[in-house]
């Protein structure tokens, strides 16, 4: 048992998942010798050479691209995005190719590519540096999305992502790089694709994933002062949803709020609304709803905080869910 | 321009030289069918190649003339024909070797053959079976891509791959290995086609990029795409680049192998322009007579591929009457299986898709196959 | 009034508009000489001249990023992306350029650039030729994004895009390229970002939009005759999406099913359902239903109208809504 | 390699000529601050450029250290600095007329100045008060664009706005009009990159492309993006590409002018490579000491793009001792000024977002601004 960031989480689940397979590779911009500008790949290429560690030139769609040529190779790939709003000149290497190559070959061709992308905002950071993009992926059949919310999960679920044959999606909630965690690497994981309740409670249950799970929970020990019990669920994947969990909570409780940084409009909480709404439409005691980013981009940095959903706008849903 | 009062005419002193100059272009077989000299390149192969060539050319024109009356009966949505093209595909093709991977575009049917793909298989795309009918990994033959250019990054990819095996500048002739990839003029405009050059030149990757000019990007002319030759593009990246006489095998042939030669030995990639033409439209869904001149057509006419290898052949008493009549039968017996294997081919099942996606499938992904197989069944087979 | 083609249609709008400002631009891969694949510009570069037609080098980024540099410089370009499918390499132009320059700008900088996307299936075409991109461009802020079902919108909205100093993404539904309908040119256009009852009702309400919504009457005839009375919605704009007519109709019959042939998972289906479950909770007798693809790439052609939405589909989804 | 077999080495008779051989590097000023002959290039400006040069070059470099300060002491979320870039960024935006257009990266402080954009302007996207606090018409000067090399497509598109506007190639000099796009070395990887290259080719736009290689892409060296000399990219695009010795502001100036000169004039795009060094960290958020070595900064320190000026100056007696504690004190005032702007810059106000995103605004972004607005103020004023 050690207590260790999120970042140095992620950091070790690589080492372990390169040491575990070398076909594993690491690849992106900075991520050799600076050790992403994070320090996520921190060590690596000093320890597995630059043949597996690899500073790519400044191109997304190569990285992908040439992530692609490799996979078929039978290599596994591990693509840095140095920020979310760098994805999208790779967008097309993405949803054309990496999500579609095993369906376009009748199931033959395996597309084991992670793609990490640090995501959201609240670091203080300039434009296209808090993107929440996770729906756009969310959307794109073949892909699968994950988001970490925490050190522990961070350093399993990093090792069943790269395990996995099909291409995973993985955000990172950059604001949390730095929280700490007591991390017991014998302790058996979940199953990757799965949610879960990380507080139980009886009055209305709050759904949120990555940055947003402390938000939610904290705004969940705020409501408990006074007196009312939210039950919070940790989504952990996107795509697939694991609904399971997510129905049982709200056929208990009768009342659900989603919460995200990504624009409300289209966002995660929709489908998630959606889903819950038609699946236990009779229990619910109000409708779904949603607390996100407002239908703007994101804003500059000094505005970031009244932008961002907090622990009182949470609570200020749960109060107008409770009011019906 | 010139600039006297700067004193200097940038053009001039540090543009690209060939601008202008007429670029020369490797050739090997004249369009009369002679050989020609080259201080560069010579055709190392056999009568019995040529004449295996010749085969190869007029074997892949049948396929592709079966397949464009295939579609025009309405047995395909479409077909991409690569007439024209044939002696740049056999060419580069039959200079690979089994160890050696290509990423195609949607046209290099050709190519195709000379890896050993089933014709058949190549269909299932234009039927609109299947997105992709062969496994990669039986021929190293890659599946067609639509996007434009996007393959040429998976041919790096893939060939940072081979680097990464140990299969590259070994020496061992059977072990070292290179990957072809191929694009069109039009897709050279493509960020992904430029991103490719710079990582294979950057990691010294063992590719070849093999581009077929075929002078036009459905409706438009190479001049929207660069104007200056398209080859000398890989010299603003770092690596060798040449025009090949695209509708010369023997040329294509000798400067291919010459290329993915010089990739397994682990000295990078080199870029390929095969200068030939789009004898048919772009695909049986366009009309070109609505963008460009018949003497255009006319004048290409007098190059075809197919032609000079056959005088060539006949001149020099390399092949009898025999031999072309064989091939000939052979190219019709082909054209028959091919078109009766068409008819034959199977719908898919549109229940099967739902497996296809992800190779741990989802629980969503099933119950959604579940309901929509029930749903069917409920038309009782009117549907399913 | 004369009877003409939903391409033929647009083809006129956009004549209309090119006579009308001469800072009108279409530029794009063949829109000149051929008059582009579907010859929605047919003959607008002999009229205009090739520097109002641009056929430009085949890279849509590039088509994208140069047209927000002409915007910059005062001009409107129209954009045409051949195939839906091909709009994901200019990805990164559209949403962090296109989407972002006026916010960016302080509001200062118009970005009036018109993306018009043939989008859709139904045609028997190969591989990323049958894309429903839609939602992940009305996700992003920044972006309007709408989509026409018949002529007569057809030629007006192209109009009131072309004229709109905010970027349109602009859907057209290319299977019904070829259907044909009476156009008055001068009968006054509801607004560009409107949704419409194209069919009055009173049992539930479906709502569509592009191809769909040609299907959703179809559905609502054949449900008719069986005695069941359905509204049908064109929602005509997906961003904004104008809720006024969809709540009012949804109020009235108290159910309400949502077509689309995009992936129902994250498509616009979710944010429909999401805020008509929010909006008029009360007034449902049934969940939100949703029609759509299936969360799978887009099929091979020979099986694409078992995986298209079709009459029985969305009479089945009817049914089910009706059943609670 | 040589391939004896083949008999061609390809990388000889077909490989980029100037592979290996240094570069030649034009340069007027030496970094002891001696005039140099250029065959194709002089500096056409008079001892007051010189020191007008030189102004700018220290209020840039002391407006760069005291928003660097700024950042250190948490007035700044972060800083690029341009340290080490003074000459290339002063000599090519003072080429420009003021018809020219220049789109920047985020580290151009120098060419802003050379704009008349006001410094504390600058400093708004550092702050996160705002995205971009000048209006880009005012100054012919573009915002700041932070992801890698989307603003080099702008300009090729703007470029061709010029055309269509007729401002190229009328002869007369106070109408013709250029772009210039500013983009580092890594940025040449970008696919947009070089899509901007085949568009200013392929329309003959008036754009130089600017390209400031500081050697390094925050962690990456060059040799990560290209193998060959940066200019030579140019050639394979069909137009000319030259490297500058970017410390040397004459040299800069005298390049970029004629550059920009000839795409007026109509005669195309140029690429010019500043050869340069990144002085500093990438941001205030890198540490340079984890991946680069000290004595590279050493050696480049002998090269300052200031210390050349103010020695040619001085040798010459080309200006006095007031002149330079005039523009020392210059320079500390304009810091003062801009520190105190800087602790001075009001916070946005959240609200105002809600109009900043569309021209015509939607009803639904208007709800959420008032339900936004009416939440705030149930926290009587807390929050607002
Ligand atoms: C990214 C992308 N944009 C547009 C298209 C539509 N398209 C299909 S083929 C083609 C022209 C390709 O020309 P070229 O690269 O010269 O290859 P050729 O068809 O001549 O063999 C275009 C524009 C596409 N398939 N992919
Ligand atoms: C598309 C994109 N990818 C990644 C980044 C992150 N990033 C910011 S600056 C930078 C390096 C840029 O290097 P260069 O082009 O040489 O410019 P310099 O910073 O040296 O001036 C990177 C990778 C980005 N801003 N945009
Ligand atoms: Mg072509
Ligand atoms: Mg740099």
């Amino acid at each position: 048992m050690s207590s260790v960031t999120l970042a140095k989480a992620l950091n070790s689940g690589l080492r372990a998942a390169m040491e575990a397979d070398p076909k594993v590779l690491v690849m992106g911009e900075d991520v050799g010798k600076l050790g992403g500008v994070f320090r996520v790949t921190d060590g690596l290429q000093k320890d597995f050479g630059e043949d597996r560690v690899v500073d790519t030139p400044l191109a997304e769609s190569g990285i992908l691209g040439t992530a692609v040529g490799l996979a078929l190779r039978g290599y596994r790939p591990v693509c840095e995005i140095q920020f979310d709003g760098f994805v999208y000149p790779a967008y097309d290497q993405i949803v054309s190719q990496v999500a579609k190559m095993r369906f376009r070959s009748l199931g033959r061709l395996p597309m084991p590519i992670v793609i990490r992308i640090p995501f959201g905002g609240g670091i203080g950071a300039v434009e296209h540096h808090s993107e929440s993009p996770e729906a756009q992926f969310a959307h794109t059949a073949g892909l699968k999305v994950v988001a970490v919310s925490n050190p522990v999960d961070a350093y399993f679920m990093i090792q069943q992502a790269i395990a996995s044959d099909d291409p995973v999606v993985f955000f990172e909630p950059k604001r949390r790089y730095w929280e700490k965690a007591e991390l017991d690497e014998s302790a058996p994981p979940p199953p990757l694709f799965s949610s879960r309740v990380v507080r139980e409670g009886t009055d209305a249950t709050v759904l949120a994933y990555g940055p947003m799970v402390k938000t939610a929970l904290e705004a969940a020990i705020a409501a408990a002062e006074e007196g009312r019990s939210l039950e919070v669920i940790d989504l952990r994947t996107l795509s697939p949803l694991d609904m399971g969990p997510v129905l049982e909570s709200v056929r208990k409780t009768g009342r659900a709020v989603v919460v995200h940084e990504a624009t409300v409009n289209l966002g995660m909480g929709a489908e998630v609304a959606a889903r819950v709404t038609e699946q236990c439409f009779y229990a619910l005691e109000a409708p779904v709803l949603r607390v996100g980013g407002f239908d703007t981009p994101y804003p500059p940095s000094r505005i970031e905080e009244e932008y961002l959903p907090d622990l009182d706008r949470v609570l200020d849903a749960v109060d107008r869910s409770l009011a019906y | 321009m010139s600039d006297p009062d700067l004193g200097t005419d940038l053009g001039a002193v540090f543009g690209p030289t060939a601008e202008g100059a007429e670029p020369e272009l490797v050739q090997l077989l004249t369009p009369e069918g002679e050989l020609r000299e080259h201080p560069e390149f010579s055709f190392d192969g056999s009568t019995e190649d040529v004449r295996g060539f010749y085969r190869d050319l007029v074997l892949t024109r049948r396929i592709d003339a079966e397949a464009t009356a295939l579609q025009r009966q309405g047995e395909l949505g479409i077909w991409a024909s690569l007439l024209g093209q044939e002696a740049a595909q056999v060419g580069s093709g039959r200079a690979m070797q089994p160890q050696d991977f290509a990423f195609p575009t949607y046209r290099e049917h050709g190519v195709a053959w000379c890896r050993g793909v089933d014709p058949l298989r190549l269909l299932g795309l234009f039927r609109g079976v299947d997105q992709g009918g062969w496994d990669p990994r039986d021929d190293n033959f890659g599946l067609y891509t639509i996007v434009i250019g996007a393959q040429t990054l998976h041919a790096a990819g893939y060939a940072m791959g081979m680097q990464r095996d140990g299969v590259v500048g070994t020496g061992d002739p059977d072990r070292d290995a290179a990957v072809i990839a191929y694009f069109g003029d039009g897709a050279t405009s493509q960020g992904d086609v430029n991103e490719s050059f710079i990582f294979a030149s950057v990691f010294n990757a063992p590719v070849v990029f093999f581009c077929q000019n075929n002078q036009w990007a459905i409706s438009e002319p190479i001049e929207r795409q660069t104007r200056i030759p398209l080859y000398q593009r890989a010299l603003g990246f770092g690596f060798p680049g040449l025009r090949v006489d695209g509708n010369d095998v023997l040329a294509c042939h000798a400067v291919t192998k010459a290329a993915l030669q010089r990739a397994r030995e682990g000295s990078g990639p080199t870029f390929v322009e095969a200068y030939t033409y789009r004898m048919g439209a772009h695909t049986t869904s366009d009309d070109p007579t609505r963008y460009r001149l018949s003497e255009e057509l006319e004048h290409w006419k007098l190059k075809d591929p197919i032609a000079r290898v056959e005088a060539y052949l006949k001149r020099g008493d390399l092949a009898d009457g025999d031999f072309f009549r064989a091939v000939a039968s052979e190219a019709d017996e082909l054209a028959a299986q091919l078109r009766e294997g068409c008819l034959s081919m199977p719908d898919p099942h549109v229940l099967d898709i739902f497996d296809q996606v992800y190779g741990e499938p989802t629980q969503e992904l099933q119950a959604q196959k579940e309901q929509y197989a029930a749903y069917l069944e409920s038309f009782e087979g009117s549907h399913a």
